[in-house]
């Protein structure tokens, strides 16, 4: 049956307050800002934000208060680096104080797979003497029961919801994503559900056509969104490309609080949907195009 | 036009890396290594991008983050993340390259935070992202970074990616399988790693070995043999200025 | 560099006696039988075989004594039930006595991956309670360190070769493998080195236009083959049908030891390559001819 | 047409899969209970094989192995087998379909090896597959095979996928998550398992209460409301006669 709603439905009905959330899996690209951007409107509150890198997604849920805690390997701004809110909101307590889980991107990556495999953690030899274990605060030493050797375990990280941007989906859900998948797929079967935020719903055929494609079965989604552009300012594979020059004017935007605020009345509050966003974007939106060159045939 | 030091330290951070050799590339200066390093003498290396791209070319165009449509397009995989962090789990990768805000004298990077509280930092850093996990495991890492005092510390505030930590043979102690800090690229010059200590080898042509040593927050150990870093030959400064036309990552005189 | 060579050559260099030996990882389709018969026919000994299925395969081999252990969920002939051979290796230790490292599905695929992961071991709950653990013998009983529960620890499974048959692959050994992967990615990650058995050997550029179709990385494989219907009797997605009746045909052949003497005497030593072994098929092959249809359009 | 025990046992088994659920298929019997129940009462019902394959209809052709051409052609999802042995050890999975050679009261299956020495056995069998995991880890799982008074014992040989093991809560005192056999049906009968043993609950058409007990290898528990199998109906038979004309799976009386 048909799981197609409008955005605001899929983040109203899925994403309460307090919800673990994990979003922008596939690092810096296929970020689903569209949804981000939902978040800040619907005013959620308390959010556990799970994601390794998530661009500017994360400082933006920060800034805007939603956020409690955030479980990743790096946040901030990946073309300018530092991402301001996160910086007030760790350094000043502004607006919250938020709770960090660090992680690198190899221990979010088994927390994520270990949710999807349904194994209560993951060894790994990676951050044996970093200072992040300790930080983290939910590894665990042990020494493999096979050769004595040091280990950390990474325990599972099951998100109550991920949202995922993809290529295509068909309204059931079965999702096509196609470019780097970073943890996505990981943070998709980990998930008690999924939203998923298709450039196009398509028929099950073209789905059908290529299962090796799919990132994500229709029995792990809950809501499918069609909204093109949902991931500006990141890029999308065979749609669109990054636009750089949109993260640096959000990072020179957003140095105090209200220069944040005019930001996000313009971007976020100013704008009832993806639609009109877009919209705002004009010219520099198409200019973004990028349909790129088909792939060689395969045959099923 | 005058040669700046983010391209001494991309031809220093391009001889770096072996014929056929399998390396973690990341962004910015070593994005520009890589590139420089498959056109000269390693037109068999392999780049790896946490996200999960595998290349054997560049990519058609500069880069401004490994997820850009051009660094997928004319890939060879596109992988998982955790796909391409088992290879270098596993000792399938030989180097990786990151930077740092702050490095001690053993490698230790701190990518995370400044200040004595983790969860109420002075300075909250953006992270270390897969950093930490290729300081972990590839058989060796490529540091680069801007040279600063404040940065080249006595000690660094949280050991992100963790180097030779006390020295010696601590990596094996607590249990690291491989690896440490091969060398560290800075703006000033060229530190290789001997004992598990940064030991000056070169000093780039705009700087002198006073000022690496002035410059740094510890008593630097100087190679007897310390030299000058070659320069980049014509071949490689044209590379270089093709790729990165603009100078964005090799002429803002910050790594 | 190009690793091109002739199946001969690709075992002969790869598959040392006494080897660690992957393959029949996709489970019942595209198992490389080829390599299967050009293993019998140099007289390979003592190969430790894993795989979870594998179909009549490792039956095949064990019958040619060319294999002291398999490590393996299920071993038969999946059109017909029982491999003779297999239960006269086991039953009566004929041609030789073979060791068994007992397997699910399920833990196959973590040891594989777990090797594929550069892990000691994965932690699972399945099998508790199965005589299957105290059979294989190498894993161990803990109690998550977690919450106390109950698990099995199953040891990385690391092979010293993974032999992979595809539909198309480029000279360096980047192999493009579409249809079910069953365990394959994991065997060939985990594996010392691959042997890549493709339908076509391909420019660079074709891989290149898909890196999600990639199943392996040429960084990762040793030797590349370009082998039409490598994989007969069993199917290759998007190129042939299984061929049931060979499978019945080959039970009914192989109830005695001198029957499995003269179907191994017709079919792998009395034809020199599979060239020969499809002439010797003739019209049966061509019939098995399964084009499918194109996937959808992606672009990249 | 007569009605054979393979259509019974069919009907019976479409009857086991609920609208809405996730099922690991399986081959052979199984297969067609899935294609029977998908186009009567549970048109929303999703088919897991093993191999990766995941489906929301019947392939067009019948199947002779789950890896057949017509299997992948149409699917939704071409997964490794890990990621769906995941989802069912995260409880994702409603029930699976699995057969044995021998079985016990407690719904115990051995199918690796007849006799005491697991590596010198009588006779030796092909294996679990993942019948184990899914007896492990499914919610609830059915169990199909031949009724033979040496098939279903007292004792089996080998425990390769756990029912209820010594009975009661065995399950959860090995550590087993959830799950266990809801269900047992033989060619001549459908058993129902409670407090973790089978009880008759209904004999086929062709068979009675007697020979259930004859040719059962343990004192067997016969439902107060005992009756008989209900039997395909028309609509069902035809169903099944149209996937499987020849009778490949149906009518060669072994399941």
């Amino acid at each position: 049956m048909s799981k197609v709603v409008s955005l605001a439905e899929a983040i109203r009905d899925h994403v309460p307050d307090g919800a673990s959330v994990a979003l922008g899996c596939a690092l810096e690209p296929a970020v689903p800002f569209s949804a981000v951007h939902e978040l800040i409107r619907q005013g959620k509150r308390d959010l556990a934000l799970i994601g390794p890198i998530s661009d500017i997604a994360f400082d933006m849920l920060i800034g805007a208060g939603c956020v409690a805690s955030v479980t990743m390997a790096w946040a901030g701004n990946v073309s300018a680096g530092l991402g301001h809110c996160y910086r007030r909101a760790m350094e000043q307590g502004i607006p919250r104080r938020v709770r960090v889980f660090d992680h690198s991107n190899f221990t979010i990556a088994q927390a994520l797979l270990a949710g999807a495999l349904g194994a209560p953690y993951l060894p790994t030899r990676t951050l044996l003497g970093s200072d992040i274990p300790a930080a983290n605060g939910t590894f665990k030493e042990a020494s493999s029961p096979f050769d004595g050797s040091p280990l950390l375990l990474i325990p599972a990280i099951t998100p109550d919801v991920t949202i995922l941007a993809c290529q295509r989906a068909d309204a059931d859900g079965n999702a096509h994503q196609w470019g780097p998948w970073g943890v996505s797929q990981e943070a998709a079967l980990a998930a008690r559900t999924v939203i998923v935020i298709a450039e196009a719903v398509v028929g099950r055929a073209v789905i059908a056509s290529d299962p090796n494609r799919t990132i994500v079965p229709a029995l792990k989604v809950g809501a499918v969104v069609e909204e093109p552009g949902a991931c500006h300012p990141s890029p999308l594979q065979g749609r669109y490309a990054r636009d750089h020059e949109f993260f640096h004017e959000y990072h020179r935007a957003t140095r105090d609080v209200p220069g944040f605020e005019r930001w996000i009345a313009e971007w976020v509050t100013g704008v009832p949907d993806r639609a009109a966003y877009l919209r705002k974007l004009d010219g520099r939106w198409a200019a973004l195009a990028a349909p790129g060159e088909p792939a060689a045939e395969a045959t099923f | 036009m005058e040669i700046t030091a983010g391209e001494v330290m991309v031809a220093q951070a391009a001889r770096e890396i072996a014929d056929g050799e399998v390396v973690f590339v990341g962004m910015r200066l070593p994005l520009i290594a890589f590139v420089v390093a498959k056109r000269t003498h390693a037109p068999n290396a392999t780049g790896l991008f946490e996200l999960g791209v595998v290349r054997d070319t560049p990519s058609a165009e500069l880069l401004y983050t490994m997820g850009d449509t051009p660094n997928v397009a004319g890939a060879t995989w596109c992988a998982r993340t955790i796909d391409l962090m088992g290879l270098l789990q596993r000792g399938d990768v030989d180097a990786g390259f990151i930077g740092g805000a702050e490095i001690d004298r053993h490698g230790n990077l701190n990518t995370t935070a400044i200040g004595a509280d983790r969860q109420h930092p002075t300075v909250q850093l953006p992270g270390g992202g897969g950093g930490a996990d290729i300081a972990s495991l590839a058989k060796r890492l490529i540091v680069i970074m801007p040279h600063d005092r404040r940065r080249l510390r006595e000690h660094v505030d949280f050991v992100t990616s963790p180097g030779y930590g006390s020295g010696s043979d601590w990596r094996r102690s607590v249990g690291l399988p491989r690896g440490g800090p091969s060398v560290l690229i800075t703006t000033l010059g060229v530190f290789r790693f001997t004992g598990g200590e940064a030991v000056l080898e070169s000093y780039h042509a705009h700087s002198s070995e006073a000022d690496c040593i002035a410059n740094t927050g510890w008593p630097l150990r100087v190679a007897s043999e310390v030299r000058m870093t070659e320069p980049p030959s014509a071949e490689v400064l044209a590379i270089i200025r093709e790729y990165d036309p603009e100078g964005f990552w090799t002429r803002r005189g910050e790594s």
